[in-house]
């Protein structure tokens, strides 16, 4: 037996939700940069503004996914060249540990990204705002956000 | 208190207007829970918008503030400052971003639309859970320790004396002048050093808002910006020491020279007529260029990139100075043989290649080699080597001078402890940023200038001293306070279990340990409010204050709600 | 070769003999060790000051009550002591307690190991109603043969750190004929050999068998790789994960026994880890359902995080967990993993790093997009 | 609400549905959701993979029907659900727990210690059978499935948890409403108003509960009883055993301080427990000096402290809902002994844990008069 509601309107496409932390210093303003290029990309990026990519408590991932969040991004600026001096190195080190144990229990990894990007790099925020969206497109609906006995 | 919540959104002129349905985001929002006013304007951060907001505030009696316009990057200030100006804490307010992020990122009015309503909720479930924060203001004294007198220190120096900074200047040696004082004359354009340092060194005794400390070293500092305590002991026999507040600190320690000791391969202190370029400087500038047997050398060669393998690392200056020597050579004694000696050529900018190509001619080779020794053959030197094919060669000289690579001070170790810096490659004071911070080091109000930080030239020293002048003017202005950062860490005192991981990762040594306590204490004043440690907290007893758990936490799940 | 000392008699009745020894000498002032407390044969770790005490002493009782490298941090969590105290703890104990000194729970100081080549100990519950006692011919029978007993518990079953790797004296149990005859205890270092200056017993030097130890270690990665076998096929992505822990009561007993688990107040019982109401209101809209208490499996994953990272894979979680579910089995092949991708192996050493206070510039690039 | 020991005046309505009585609540649940008057329901739920039970908080009725009130287990004790639900405030929905009576009780303790907010809550007590030991049930839940459903319909209590089996509380009303099922037909319930809030419910419903609550009461009577002598009689003979310091050292003996008796407990609601706190964490002096006093202590030597700590912190409130015991990884009867415990302490007081929603905390009230026998006769 399995009991979860089936609410999802199979008509519409589905277009996913993606949590987008950035980094107010390089990822943030990359965005940015896309928007006054007028880069298009899908609007299914949300953005959450953090003063670094290391403030980004992997269990906020984990709260995310589990709340059914469709997909999730950590931007940063690239390794090197954090505001913080060392904040992103952390931040991958954290972000790996937690890919790979969502990889271990065989639970969506695919749906979390890490990504460096800089000030300067509107372009690269929207590859991989569109690229990202395809693949979760891809993968479909987070079925996390169905289940009542999480 | 109750909240009442005002939501504005901003047409940006056409820029939102023509890509959100801003009425649709309007009626999105406003029956949401604490929500009291929401509105639409032209322009919000135009005068009169801001004008309107204000006005607005007072007229409903706002507690918090929803602005939905452009980037928090372009105008969070301009409406933090309107919060300011109506009565209200200007952290009790959130811009949602429907510009850059939103109206400008996709041509599907719907689409556009939809992101602007997630965000402008998004930002309305986060300002219920902001706090107020107040800005802090503390003390500062703009004076100013120096340490090293050598070109970059008694630069900095002269720059930042004046009526109402006082400045101390600490050099470990018996005078000022550091290691340019040997040189007679500097590359590219053989200007005379000397009077040039004279006339500073003099400028510096003679300035009253310079105290000059000479055999002397910095033995404590403690404090953060715009306050450090310093301590300066004599090494002189009586060991007086003084004791005076600085608002910051520059290390100009310079460098000092490879010891062509350490390997044999130049017979250096073995073989006579193998010198040092210090020691050629100092044979040139007493006017007189000769051999140990006082003679003239005829031949001469100048062996580049010693100490480059063992230090890892190019100095940058050597070839230049290898090229000045040439220049001395030749001034001096003509017909001089000269032969460089490098395993590659550093010349580097837009003046050096010219300095070199009327350098190099006649009587001056430039030979790329590869395991190079220094013998001894009848009562000449012998240099052998590898070519750039590999072969063997060897070259008779009556001289060889060393150009020693760049080594950081004796002291450097120490002096970052006393500093709490850190000490980054090749044993150099590590600057807080490659790119972004060459002068700035992790701790705030503590800056490098000069070989300090790395080898480096006459003109780039005087850059990096021009950089700390402006830094520390710009920053610690006489009479003003400094504000630190607001939005900074706290560890809660009875969470927090003492594990360390918060200071492991601080980049900035923000964070103390309480022994008696066995808690960690957030030093506000230096706290640059990443929040690293607060993700590296396990307990969450660290929270940063307005990217709290709770409020990132409504952000996200109001956004995607 | 290290230096060795054999004590005739059987390895248990060895070590209390040193441990005697040490006490009645003054080189220590306390012991910790694995004792009968009551006449109804409970067993509990013990500080023991007095060498009498000692009788009732079974240092290598096939038991873990709670892990003992939580209870020698609290025992030195608020300084390290100043008389000598020695403890003896099973590898996986050692190293927990090795990773909360690096933690700062915990001091090295004045504190001896005596550990052992380790044969695992048996379930909580085989304590309870006394099965233990009764297998204790039947236990020291399959360790003295280098044989893993089938009611070990999981995590034990499938242990292969069963060497000590920071103790001061190691006494050699698996695959060894005659424990049952001498103890032969290893001295690892300086401070072992002056510890047991001047008592009774054969000095010599020795080492631990390695090819007698690689045959069992082969025998015990047989079983693991049943037990992941197992655990991986239920792993069967959320579903999987909702199914193994829908039945978590939610009593954060696993994280209290945990060895790594050492904060004051857990995050995950902190005001940040409550629902508001119009949390659950939008979850209900949502899900239509929601269990209540919320956040199993989010208390599961946030748990994996915060810790496999230092996971001895002890085994403590399992046995105290009211549900049966395979905590342990699942802590431990996540840990395996992840222990791996930053080549630690938490306990092993003081020194090295905890890998998230730390970092180098390049790596993990096959993690960035 | 009212007392509620004394139910002599109770009245009631008698529901009938078409088949049995779980059905005919779920029914009866569905009707009041389809009345608007809750807007979600709070009951247990087997858990997907069918090996245990959990409260789920439903607002989409067509997962009503999986709902399964008196689950064969009490995975979690409904308090805890009720406080998760509404700790940081009543919400929005109105909500309907339908819960044991122990787990009212519990939930009206936590109620007057601030832990709940029960403005928008209607609790809804049913008779309870008792429940099936945890560990008896996780072993083999198809199983336990069969002998809990058995075994209720039977009213025997014989393979319930201990404390079950001598609980003389399950059919106490101490919620807003109470669904009884002793002695109705199978297709039929008694239901039995105790508050206002109760009453408005079935007003909103069109029952009118003018029937007699006579054959109930009469069988509550019956089985309340006989549940007491052996409760007399069991208690005794604990006491017997785990008297004197001696014997409770020895009957914690086992204890590894784990905690989940505490975790558990539903009136356990401290953020961090004293017992976890810096205060029992000491000097490695202090303890080699208690050590050495005693030649040997057991390590963490404060079993027994913690044990006394918490009879002293809950005994108070504590309903003998067995949680404690069902996690207790070694097997203490600790649900026993604190349900002895409460007796006396309550008793003390003339309390009743949960009894009555108005009755303050005996701890943060006084009278002038009283406990005399407690106080030096010297005065």
């Amino acid at each position: 037996m399995r009991i979860e509601r089936d609410n999802m309107n199979k008509e519409e496409e589905f277009m996913p939700k993606i949590l987008a932390f950035l980094c107010n210093w390089c990822s943030y303003a990359g965005a940015d940069l896309a928007g006054t290029s007028r880069l298009k990309y899908p609007p299914s990026i949300l953005p959450i503004r953090v003063m670094c990519s290391s403030r980004v408590d992997p269990l906020f991932v984990v709260k995310a996914y589990l709340g059914g969040i469709d997909g999730i991004l950590v931007a940063g600026c690239h390794p090197g060249d954090c505001h913080y001096d060392k904040g992103n190195y952390y931040t991958r080190r954290r972000f790996a540990l937690l890919k790979k144990i969502f990889e271990e229990i065989n639970v969506d990894s695919d749906r979390l990204l890490l990504s460096w990007i800089s000030a300067s790099e509107g372009t690269k925020y929207a590859k991989v705002a569109t690229e990202f969206t395809e693949k979760i497109k891809k993968l479909g609906e987070n079925s996390a956000k169905n289940k009542i006995f999480l | 208190m109750e909240k009442k919540i005002g939501v504005y959104v901003c047409e940006c002129g056409p820029n939102i207007a023509e890509k959100v349905d801003i009425d649709k985001v309007i009626n999105a929002v406003s029956s949401i829970d604490g929500v009291a006013v929401v509105e639409k304007f032209k322009l919000l951060c135009s005068g009169d918008g801001k004008k309107f907001l204000e006005d607005e505030i007072k007229k409903h009696n706002l507690t918090h503030l929803v602005v939905a316009a452009c980037s928090p990057k372009q105008h969070e200030q301009t409406f933090m400052e309107v919060c300011e100006n109506a009565g209200i804490n200007p952290y009790l307010f959130q811009l949602a971003n429907i510009r850059e992020q939103c109206a400008w990122i996709t041509e599907d009015k719907d689409e556009a639309t939809e992101k602007a309503i997630r965000l402008t909720k998004a930002a309305i479930g986060r300002v219920r859970y902001h706090s107020s924060l107040e800005k802090k203001e503390l003390e500062c004294t703009p004076n100013v320790l120096v340490i090293g007198g050598g070109v970059a220190g008694i630069e900095t120096s002269l720059q930042l004396a004046s009526p109402d900074r006082k400045i101390y200047l600490v050099e470990k040696s018996s005078s000022l002048g550091g290691l340019v004082t040997n040189f007679e004359k500097t590359f590219p354009n053989m200007s005379l050093t000397s009077d040039v340092m004279k006339q500073k060194i003099q400028s510096v005794n003679e300035n009253e808002n310079i105290k000059v400390f000479t055999d002397a070293e910095v033995e404590e500092v403690l404090g953060f910006f715009g306050n450090f305590e310093v301590k300066v002991k004599k090494r002189d026999e009586d060991k007086s020491s003084a004791e005076f507040n600085v608002g910051a600190v520059v290390l100009a320690t310079g460098s000092t020279l490879f010891d062509p000791k350490k390997t044999s391969q130049y017979g250096y202190g073995e073989l006579d007529n193998v010198v040092t370029a210090l020691e050629f400087e100092n044979m040139n500038s007493s006017g007189k260029i000769t051999l140990k047997n006082g003679k003239k050398p005829n031949s001469v060669a100048i062996i580049h990139c010693v100490g480059r393998d063992e230090t890892g690392y190019c100095s940058e200056v050597c070839c230049m100075y290898s090229l000045k020597f040439v220049r001395y050579l030749k001034d001096k004694i003509s017909n001089v043989k000269v032969s460089n000696f490098y395993s590659d050529l550093c010349i580097p900018g837009k003046t050096y290649q010219k300095f070199y190509d009327q350098t190099k001619g006649k009587h001056v080779d430039f030979i790329r080699s590869a395991d190079l020794k220094v013998t001894k053959k009848g009562d000449k030197l012998n240099i052998e080597y590898k070519d750039e094919n590999g072969s063997k060669k060897n070259l008779g000289a009556d001289m060889a001078i060393l150009a020693p690579a760049m080594e950081p001070t004796s002291d450097a170790s120490g002096l970052a402890e006393v500093a709490s810096i850190s000490i980054g490659d090749g044993g150099f004071f590590s600057e807080e940023h490659e790119k972004l911070g060459q002068i700035s080091t992790t701790t705030e109000g503590i800056y490098i200038a000069g070989c300090a930080q790395g080898p480096k030239n006459i003109s780039e020293t005087l850059v990096q001293a021009d950089a700390v002048t402006g830094k520390i003017l710009s920053s610690l202005i006489p009479g003003k306070k400094i504000e630190p950062e607001v939005k900074i860490s706290q560890i809660s005192e009875s969470f927090c279990i003492g594990c360390k991981k918060c200071i492991n990762v601080c980049s900035y040594g923000a964070i103390t340990f309480d022994e008696a306590k066995k808690i960690s204490v957030v030093n506000e004043a230096i706290c640059r409010g990443c929040g690293n440690c607060v993700a590296a907290c396990p307990s969450g007893a660290a929270t940063l204050k307005h990217f709290t758990f709770n409020q990132i936490y409504q952000e996200l799940m109001e956004a995607v709600q | 070769m290290t230096k060795a000392l054999k004590i005739n008699k059987n390895s248990e009745q060895g070590i209390i003999e040193l441990l005697k020894f040490l006490l009645e000498s003054g080189k220590v002032k306390g012991v910790f060790t694995l004792k009968k407390i009551n006449k109804e044969g409970a067993i509990a770790y013990s500080l023991i000051t007095k060498s009498d005490e000692l009788k009732d002493a079974v240092p290598f009782y096939p038991l873990m009550p709670t892990n003992a490298g939580k209870l020698i941090s609290r025992f030195t969590l608020r300084g390290s002591t100043n008389d000598p105290v020695i403890a003896v703890v099973k590898p996986c104990e050692l190293r927990a307690f090795i990773e909360l000194v690096k933690r700062e729970q915990g001091s090295l100081d004045n504190i001896f190991f005596i550990s052992s080549t380790c044969g695992g100990v048996y379930p909580l519950k085989m304590a309870v109603d006394n099965t233990i006692e009764k297998n204790l011919s039947k236990y020291w029978d399959a360790v003295m043969k280098g044989e893993v007993p089938t009611d070990l518990r999981s995590a034990c079953k499938g242990c292969e750190e069963f060497i000590p790797y920071t103790a001061d004296m190691t006494v050699d149990l698996i695959a060894k004929n005659d424990v049952d005859k001498q103890c032969m205890i290893l001295l690892n270092n300086e401070k072992a050999e002056k510890l047991t200056e001047g008592i009774k017993g054969e000095f010599l030097t020795k080492e631990l068998d390695k090819g007698k130890l690689d045959k069992f270690r082969t025998k015990r990665e047989a079983e693991k790789k049943k037990l992941f076998d197992e655990i991986e096929a239920k792993m069967k992505g959320l579903d999987g994960l909702i199914d193994i822990f829908g039945k978590c009561l939610g009593c954060h007993g696993c994280s209290k026994v945990c060895p790594i688990c050492y904060c004051k107040l857990c995050e995950f019982e902190s005001p940040d880890s409550e629902y508001k109401p119009s949390r659950y209101e939008a979850d209900l809209e949502k899900r239509g359902g929601l269990r209540v208490p919320p956040g199993v499996t989010y208390f599961q994953i946030g748990r994996l995080d915060h810790i496999t990272i230092s996971c001895v894979g002890c085994g403590a979680c399992e046995d105290v967990c009211p549900a049966d579910i395979p905590i342990s089995i699942i802590f431990k092949k996540v840990g395996e993993s992840v222990q791996k991708l930053f080549d630690y192996v938490p306990g092993r050493d003081v020194e090295e790093e905890i890998p998230l206070l730390t970092f180098k510039k390049e790596e993990f690039s096959e993690f960035e997009d | 609400m009212i007392k509620s020991e004394d139910n002599s005046k109770n009245k009631c309505a008698i529901v009938s549905s078409k088949s049995d009585t779980k059905e005919s609540v779920i029914d009866f649940l569905k009707k009041a959701m389809d009345e608007g008057i809750f807007d979600a329901v709070l009951i247990p739920m087997m858990t997907p993979a069918g090996d245990s039970f959990a409260y789920v908080l439903i607002k989409d009725k067509t997962l009503l029907k999986d709902g399964a009130p008196l689950s064969p287990i009490m995975s979690v004790q409904g308090a805890k659900a009720v406080s998760s639900v509404t700790r940081l405030g009543k919400g929005k929905m109105k909500i309907a727990a339908v819960m044991r009576p122990c787990e009212i009780r519990a939930t009206v303790e936590l109620s007057k210690l601030g832990q709940t907010d029960l403005e928008n809550i209607t609790l809804i007590s049913m008779d309870c059978p008792g429940v099936l030991p945890l560990s008896d049930f996780l072993g083999d839940p198809k199983k336990g499935m069969k002998l809990f459903y058995d075994a209720a319909e039977k009213w025997d209590y014989k393979p319930m948890r201990p404390v079950c089996q001598i609980c003389d509380k399950s059919s106490m009303i101490a919620g807003d409403l109470h669904i009884g099922t002793l002695g109705a037909k199978k297709d039929t319930f008694f239901i039995i108003s105790n508050s206002q809030k109760g009453k408005n419910v079935l007003d909103k419903l069109g029952i009118d509960p003018k029937e007699s609550a006579d054959s109930w009461q009469a069988k509550v009577k019956t089985i309340t009883e006989e549940k007491h002598k052996k409760r007399e009689k069991n208690l005794k003979e604990l006491k017997s055993k785990i008297g004197g310091l001696d014997n409770l050292t020895d009957t914690f003996s086992q204890c590894i301080n784990c905690h989940n008796c505490m975790r558990v407990c539903p009136v356990c609601y401290c953020r961090l427990c004293y017992f976890d706190s810096d205060k029992v964490k000491h000097t490695s002096e202090d303890y080699l000096k208690i050590a050495e006093r005693k030649g040997s202590i057991r390590f963490l030597p404060d079993t027994t402290l913690f044990q006394m700590g918490r009879m002293l912190h809950m005994s108070i409130s504590c309903v003998s809902c067995g949680a404690c015991e069902d996690a207790c990884p070694v097997s203490i009867p600790v649900a026993q002994i604190f349900s002895m415990i409460a007796d006396e302490t309550q008793g003390l007081f003339d309390y009743v844990s949960g009894r009555d929603i108005e009755e303050p905390l005996p701890l943060i009230t006084y009278k002038e008069e009283e406990l005399n026998d407690v106080e030096d006769s010297n005065d």
